[in-house]
């Protein structure tokens, strides 16, 4: 067993230089086959791997990473954590995650640093005002705490707010989950890695998956950079590169992928409390321990892998975002980066079995995965475990597009690109 | 709307709004050559390639697109010559023309903007749509000393703003 | 920022122009609804180059097929679709 | 590092505060150089330990002296002391220190040190997320540097586009050479550099057969553009650059309003002159005020004349640091000691003494200031006085920008370097990041613990091999398990430091250890110059409607509608928005009103395939109406579902006028040209998008047809058609159609002649009794009536049988959208359908959700909540599950986040007029 995390065995390392810590995750030559494969060391892919041995006890899993965990979406997104969808489905699904998420550092022994702050969405005029009561309300009744905020009230949350009445876009009201917040994206994935790897978990590094093993409508492994690994059951969960994954089996999926870019500046004292987002605009604003205010906005909206960005759509969420808060004008971005979002053709993800047997699908979580981690994790290990879905991510089947019953949750249809 | 006959002048670069002028965009869905040729005979120049403008005294034919001509002035024989291949539609309600005038016209119109409005690339007789600021415009290089723009009613007051804003900026 | 170089006015910045989407995603309005729904809704989305439409919605309104590779961002090709129209 | 440290010669000096002290510089002193020269050695507190920092380079890689810069809306935070230029009356402060600099209470934190190594924080802080929201509190009142300003920025930034054949970034020899012959050749050249003056390395070390003054001048005379702090900040695809320029320097109050510019420049070819910077070396307390990079040193004296230090030991592995050394005797300083850490190096300047198999292994000082350097030589320990330590580990080309391009890397062993490689955009680097000195690996020998690679962070070696120890073995998981390289510096000191020990650690060589990615920016980026013009309106004009200035002199309460602003309502004599509105509504009904409705989405069709293009676009047919007849139609996307509606009128044999909903107008106009355009070449047909050629002005009301027929001189057409006329002297199109349930018409004029034509029928409608009126009155008319708006009952979601409209649907399909509704889930039985609610008690929260019972999942939500016009009782538009089939049935309407309730009935969504009888004349 690894040395537990504590307050109490930090002081001791204190003593002797901290040399009494294990590595946090082996790095172990992959077996020639196990019950399950998951195809992505992201946070989604380790969660899956933990919660199969934690919950399932299906422990002879490998999960394969082509190059170092956590450097896919898990470590490139603004770390918000919530549930305040306006779709039942969605709600109900991000809700049963917020839970998971609140006892998620001690579930773990490794602290992710999940802080419910808030997260609220600000209301520009009458119609965002009645959009965000509309959501709020069908929150409440799933029994998910969503609360109205007046402007007197959200001055006192974020008082650098512009919430004088001939602002470009006055602020009316706001909608606030208190449970929601932020979490440190790096430490969900090496926290699961951690955990997973406790339980007898392989994780496989610098192993990318090149093919499938096919025989007859079944997949019974996969070739990788590292040779072929069999499985009775594989799951693919690559976020992003969905698209080109289940492309090697000859899927075609609803997704096109798309940039997604954020912006961190330097570090500053504390100015930003909570999660600030907008109801008719294109921009989220929170800010990290470290001080930096941490931005996002639309993804860029043409399909794209290559992890790196078109400036003048930042600069455009970046105008939007200083008109709300002034006060931003003058700090100085850090840095900006890209992340690839799967983006799919109703906004809501695609978690089960897919088409051909034996393969399982985790994707289309366009710029909505972090929040997910553990949610889709439990459910994607359920499905997997026991070859169907949970009743969670029933609703969130491939069949959905061709049947018409799709989720929809920002009505902008089969085209990403359309928003 | 903008009173048209405004203009502000700083150091020998203005920004002039001119009155209203009859503006019709001029499609050939049919038999484009043919009517061309009509088009010919009938105002005594061709309609100008993509980019470029021609015109008389009563009529300027500017073309941003492959089918479609923005004609100012009047259109009587135009439609005279069209038939069944094409159509004419009145759009000079929806769009203000602003007069750029002086030796920072073209330095001015790189704010905010993302087209070489330099000589070479953007020579006196050429025409060329484009986005600045965020609002689609059209650009008539009339002569060296010249540019028109056409902006869209709605966005009139908020681009005329921004240049006027910009004006003290040439040659920083 | 790409520069696209549109068949009408050549070199012009990204900003000018919009993506609408992939050839092989065109719906056929008068075809049967299966072929439409496959069209809609699958795509190969490739690591590589694929065959778009995009429109120069901010300059010469016209539209074109750009063959993009998804990862270099390299355009290898450009081609006009539009009405027939006078040189 | 006491007293002046530059001799004062009489010339004019520039006064400027710094904690609130005056203090004197030269014109072309950086703040850096200026407190140097003042004595100033303690500067800032580092980010975790809050230890005590001085100056440690002269440029944008200075990862220590970070300080707040200007006031108010201006002030700057975490500006490098070496990025900016002093001015007059310039105020300079210091940051992240309680109660003083010299005094921090924050500093204890470094003797928990041992406890709080790389990640400590993973390991502990458990409990409730309300715990941890505790111990937060205080990390984050700890992390952070400077303040931000809490006013609004004063000062506009400019967006600027920019062109030309050759783009050189950096102005050094090789940077000017190539700016020059490009010019001479007759390329179109922009040359940048960041710094206030030109010539880059040659600052520091003169060459007087470089004449940089002649060439510039030779260049602008050739067209070429020289930019000076400017930034090459981005690169992005198809050799698109961002540069960011200061117009004035931070916190200085610019004169013509713009504090910064932002080029967006499209270069032809890009040359990258961007030199090298120097790396420092690990020993205990290495971030000791008083301990600076040797070149850094070398440019204080001879750019600045300013001497650091007076005693000074250098410390390197490479034959530049020789010059450091001649530089400071030739200033009247001491060299105490060149330790030269390989076995033989250059000859030792005069008097200077030189050892070799030399390195340092610690300095201690006293109240901030370097007092004792300890080195080890040939194996055992030496100390020297000193009041400062020029230190070169070797140097790390510049290649930020190639790499962003896409650059590949190639390994210098000699140097232990990486070189620009080849690159996939049109690009190339020359000058000093080509060929660095050789400068071979230095084992470090000072306490791991206190050896720090990351100044700004406090990451030291002890942190990198505790990371490697726990298994964070890639250079990604090293970055980011102890925060390495992601300081305001970017790592551009620490990085290769780092990876030399990680490599180390691996037993590989450093190529093989990998590095982080390069993303942009180079160097920080101020936000509201990203923002640029857009910051003051949020990157969207205000659209002014066509009778803007006419609405305005009636005072209306204003609606912001996508970027338009309509009139909501009309109040007068102390009016509340809902006595205005409910007044307004009234007159409609009972005698008559006028309303602007400019803002549709209007499309002129002509061609005869038009009515082909429109029974694509709509899902209604439309080639049946004769001319002068029109009708309601709506338009689905292509998998089926309702996202727009409108009216479609035959004009003429070819022509119709299509009108679409004011926030779909964008959508549908490139809708509408792809139709055309690109899925159907074959038709023959123009559409010209004429929103904004015509106002629109709707009359509606019982007098409507008896006004317009006295102002026309003509009988109106009869509902639902069509008719030119002529008001006020003015052509317009007269189109019979009703929003609001009564008899109405919608006249359509020319946008530069509609006030003309408004006066002639407010006027009118006044003489009857009538008057405008706004949105709001509108809402409640549509309601009423069961009209449906784009945005609340046609929300993307609902197909056309689930809104009523199934049977207006054009049986012979081929319209876009047929194939997405045959799939089965858009007929499935409990579909949310459209119905209407009648309150049975109190008013009805709209967005409020439908349910059976308390505490059950909502089957359904309400899209409009209005009160009956004419008569009292509180109604409202709703979705409901198989809402078709449950008129009559009783519900709850509740809304928890504003303690609403109702109960309700659900009935037909149509409360007045059904049959249309108020249509008929």
């Amino acid at each position: 067993m690894k040395t537990p995390y504590s307050a109490f065995s930090l002081l001791r390392g204190a003593l002797n230089g901290q040399k009494h810590w294990e590595p946090a995750w082996r790095d172990p030559e992959p077996r020639a086959s196990y019950d399950v494969i998951i195809i992505g060391g992201g946070g989604h892919g380790l969660a899956t791997a933990y919660y199969l041995a934690k919950v399932h006890g299906i422990r002879n899993v490998a999960v394969l990473e082509k190059s170092w965990i956590g450097g896919g979406n898990v470590g490139r997104n603004t770390t918000l954590v919530r549930s305040n969808y306006r779709l039942p489905q969605l709600h109900n699904f991000f809700e049963f995650g917020l839970k998971l998420w609140h006892g998620l550092s001690d579930d773990l022994n490794y602290n992710v640093m999940f802080s419910p702050r808030g997260a609220m969405f600000l209301g520009h005029n009458d119609g965002d005002m009645i959009k965000l009561a509309e959501r709020g309300d069908a929150m409440r009744c799933d029994g998910i705490d969503a609360e109205l905020l007046t402007p007197k009230q959200i001055a006192k949350i974020e008082p650098l707010l512009d919430l004088s009445r001939d602002a470009r876009f006055p602020i009316d009201g706001a909608l606030i989950q208190w449970r929601a917040g932020t979490a440190r994206h790096d430490a969900v994935a090496w926290g699961y890695a951690r955990a997973a790897d406790a339980l007898g978990v392989d994780i496989i590094q610098k192993c990318e998956v090149t093919g499938f093993v096919k025989d007859g409508n079944r997949i019974t492994g996969v070739e990788t950079t590292r040779g072929r690994i069999l499985a009775g059951r594989t799951g693919i969960c690559v976020a992003g590169h969905s698209g080109h994954v289940a492309g090697l089996a000859g899927l075609r999926l609803p997704i096109e992928s798309q940039t997604l870019q954020a912006l961190v500046t330097e570090g500053v004292k504390p100015m930003v409390q909570s999660v600030i987002m907008s109801q008719s605009l294109h921009f989220y604003v929170s800010q990290s321990d470290k001080g930096g205010i941490v931005m996002g906005g639309d993804p860029d909206n043409w399909p794209s892998y290559a992890r790196r960005g078109q400036p003048t759509i930042k600069e455009h969420a970046i105008a939007q975002a200083v008109t709300c808060m002034p006060a931003l004008s003058r700090l100085r971005m850090l840095r900006t980066w890209s992340g690839v979002t799967d983006m799919s053709f109703d906004g809501s993800p695609i978690i089960g079995p897919s088409p051909i047997d034996g393969l399982y699908l985790n994707a289309g979580w366009c710029y909505g995965g972090f929040k997910a981690t553990p949610a889709s994790g439990w459910t994607y290990a359920h499905t997997l475990a026991t070859g169907k879905p949970h009743e969670l991510n029933a609703p969130f089947s491939l069949e959905r597009f061709m049947t018409g019953a799709t989720i929809d949750e920002t009505s902008v249809g089969p085209f990403p690109n359309h928003r | 709307m903008i009173p048209p006959g405004n203009a502000t002048v700083t150091d020998t670069t203005s920004i002039i709004a001119l009155p209203a002028a009859p503006l019709h965009a001029l499609e050939i869905w049919s038999n484009p050559v043919a009517v061309g040729a009509r088009i010919q005979k009938g105002l005594g120049f061709a309609p100008p390639p993509l980019n470029r403008s021609t015109g008389n005294t009563a009529t300027t034919l500017l073309r941003y697109e492959p089918t479609v001509w923005l004609v100012e002035g009047d259109v009587s024989v135009l439609a005279d010559t069209l038939g069944d291949d094409g159509g004419l539609t009145g759009i000079g309600g929806g769009i203000v023309r602003f007069r750029i005038a002086g030796p920072g016209w073209r330095e001015l119109l790189l704010e905010g903007g993302v087209f070489d409005t330099s000589a070479a690339a953007f020579p006196a007789g050429a025409t060329a749509a484009t986005v600045i600021d965020h609002v689609g415009v059209r650009l008539h290089a009339e002569s060296e000393d010249a540019c028109v723009a056409y902006v869209p009613a709605s966005y009139a007051e908020g681009l005329h703003h921004f240049w006027e804003e910009a004006l003290p900026l040439l040659g920083a | 920022m790409y520069q696209i170089t549109c068949p009408h006015c050549g070199p012009r910045a990204q900003t000018e122009f919009t993506y609408e989407r992939t050839t092989d995603s065109v719906v056929d309005p008068a075809g049967d609804a299966q072929t439409a729904m496959q069209a809609l809704y699958t795509r190969a989305n490739p690591m590589g180059l694929d065959d778009e439409i995009w429109r120069h919605t901010y300059g010469c309104r016209a539209w074109m097929v750009l063959t993009r590779h998804r990862v270099t961002h390299e355009i290898t090709a450009v081609k006009a679709i539009g009405p027939e129209a006078l040189p | 590092m006491s007293g002046p440290n530059r001799p004062a010669t009489g010339a004019e000096t520039i006064a400027f505060t710094f904690d609130g002290t005056t203090y004197h510089a030269r014109p072309g002193d950086t703040l850096a150089a200026a407190l140097l020269a003042n004595g100033v050695g303690l500067v800032a507190r580092s980010f975790k330990y809050h230890r005590p920092r001085g100056i440690m380079t002269a440029g944008i890689e200075e990862p220590n002296a970070l300080v707040t810069i200007g006031t108010g809306g201006r002030a700057e935070p975490n500006t490098r002391a070496t990025d900016v230029f002093v001015y007059p009356g310039m105020v300079a402060n210091s940051q992240n220190r309680w109660p003083s600099l010299a005094f921090d209470v924050a500093s204890i934190f470094g003797l928990a040190a041992p406890a709080l190594g790389a990640g400590f924080y993973y390991k502990t802080f458990f409990g409730p997320a309300k715990h941890w929201m505790l111990y937060e509190g205080f990390i984050r009142r700890a992390a952070g540097l400077g303040n931000a300003p809490t006013e609004a920025d004063p000062d506009n930034f400019s967006q600027k586009a920019g062109f030309c054949d050759v783009l050189v970034v950096g102005s050094g020899p090789a940077g000017l050479k190539a700016a020059l012959d490009a010019a001479e050749a007759g390329s179109r050249v922009m040359l940048v550099e960041q710094d206030a003056v030109l010539g880059g390395s040659l600052l520091r070390d003169p060459d007087p057969s470089i004449d940089v003054a002649a060439m510039v001048e030779r260049i602008r005379a050739l067209g070429g553009e020289v930019l000076l702090r400017t930034t090459a900040s981005g690169y992005w695809d198809h050799n698109f650059l961002t540069l960011t320029q200061r117009l004035a320097e931070p916190g200085a109050v610019p004169e013509h309003g713009f504090a910064q510019r932002l080029w967006h420049v499209r270069a032809g070819r890009v040359i990258l002159a961007t030199g090298l910077i120097e790396r420092p070396v690990p020993f205990a307390n290495n971030d000791h005020p008083g301990v600076m990079l040797s070149q850094a040193v070398r440019s204080y004296v001879r750019r600045w004349g300013v001497l650091p230090g007076k005693r000074v030991v250098i410390a390197t592995n490479n034959d530049d640091a020789y010059l450091t050394a001649e530089a400071l005797v030739d200033a009247g300083a001491e060299v105490v000691a060149l330790l030269d850490a390989r076995a033989s190096g250059p000859a030792a300047p005069a008097g200077v003494t030189v050892y070799h198999d030399a390195r340092p292994s610690s300095v201690t000082g006293r109240k901030h200031a370097l007092r004792k350097v300890t080195a080890v030589i040939c194996g055992s320990e030496q100390s020297f006085d000193a009041d400062l330590i020029a230190v070169s580990g070797g140097f790390v080309p510049v290649s930020h920008l190639h790499m962003q391009a896409g650059g590949k890397l190639t390994w210098n062993e000699e140097a232990q370097a990486f070189i620009p490689g080849e690159t996939p955009q049109a690009c190339e680097t020359v000058g000093a990041a080509l060929n660095p000195l050789p400068a071979p690996a230095i084992a470090p020998v000072g306490k791991a613990k206190k050896s720090f690679v990351d100044f700004q962070n406090d990451v030291s070696l002890a942190d990198i091999d505790l990371a490697w120890q726990e298994g964070y073995r890639s250079v990604e998981h090293l970055k980011r398990y102890t925060t390495l390289g992601m300081a305001t510096d970017q790592g551009k000191t620490s990085n290769m430091v780092a990876l030399s020990r990680l490599a180390e650690r691996q037993g590989v060589t450093v190529p093989e250890a990998g590095l982080t990615t390069f993303r942009p920016p180079y160097t920080p980026v101020t936000m509201g110059l990203l923002a640029g013009a857009g910051a003051r309106n949020a990157g969207a004009h205000v659209r002014r409607i066509p009778l803007h200035a006419l609405h305005a002199a009636h005072d209306p309460i204003w609606q912001p509608l996508g970027y338009w602003f309509r009139p909501r309502a009309y109040p007068v004599n102390g009016e509340s928005l809902a006595e205005a509105s409910l007044r307004e509504a009234r007159t409609v009904r009972t005698l008559a009103g006028l309303s602007d409705v400019s803002t549709l989405g209007k499309f002129e069709v002509s061609g005869p395939d038009a009515a082909a293009l429109l029974e694509l676009v709509c899902a209604t047919t439309v080639g049946k109406l004769a001319v002068g007849r029109g009708r309601y139609t709506f338009m689905c996307r292509e998998d089926g579902f309702v996202n727009d509606d409108g009216t479609v009128w035959r004009l003429a044999e070819n022509r119709y006028l299509l009108t679409s909903s004011t926030g779909g107008a964008d959508r549908m106009a490139h809708h509408i040209s792809y139709v055309r355009n690109s899925l159907r070449l074959d038709l023959k047909c123009s559409v010209v998008n004429v929103q904004e050629h015509y106002a629109g002005i709707a009359l509606a009301g019982p007098k409507a047809r008896a006004i317009l027929a006295s102002l026309i001189g003509a009988e109106p057409p009869r509902h639902m058609g069509y008719a030119p006329g002529v008001l006020a002297g003015v052509p317009v199109h007269v189109l019979a159609a009703s929003y609001s349930g009564e008899r109405a018409f919608e006249i359509h004029v020319e946008a530069t002649h509609a006030a003309v034509v408004w006066h002639a029928i407010e006027a009118a409608t006044r003489v009857e009794g009538g008057a405008p009126y706004g949105l709001e009155a509108m809402e409640l008319l549509r309601i009423e009536k069961g009209h449906v708006v784009v945005g609340g009952e046609v929300d993307g979601r609902s197909t056309p049988h689930d809104l009523g409209l199934g049977g207006m649907l054009n049986k012979a399909g081929g319209f876009i959208g047929a194939a997405g509704l045959t799939r089965p889930a858009l007929s499935a039985p409990n579909r949310n359908n459209l119905v209407g609610l009648v309150s049975l008690d109190g008013p009805i929260p709209e967005g409020g959700m439908l349910i059976q019972r308390a505490g059950q999942s909502p089957q359904g939500h309400v899209t409009a909540a209005a009160r009956r016009i004419l008569e009292g009782g509180a109604i409202a538009l709703a979705l409901l599950q198989g809402g078709h089939k449950r008129h009559g049935e009783e519900m709850i309407v509740t809304s928890p986040t504003r303690g609403e309730k109702a109960r309700v009935r659900v009935t037909s969504p149509h409360f007045y007029d059904p049959a249309g009888e108020r249509y008929r004349d």
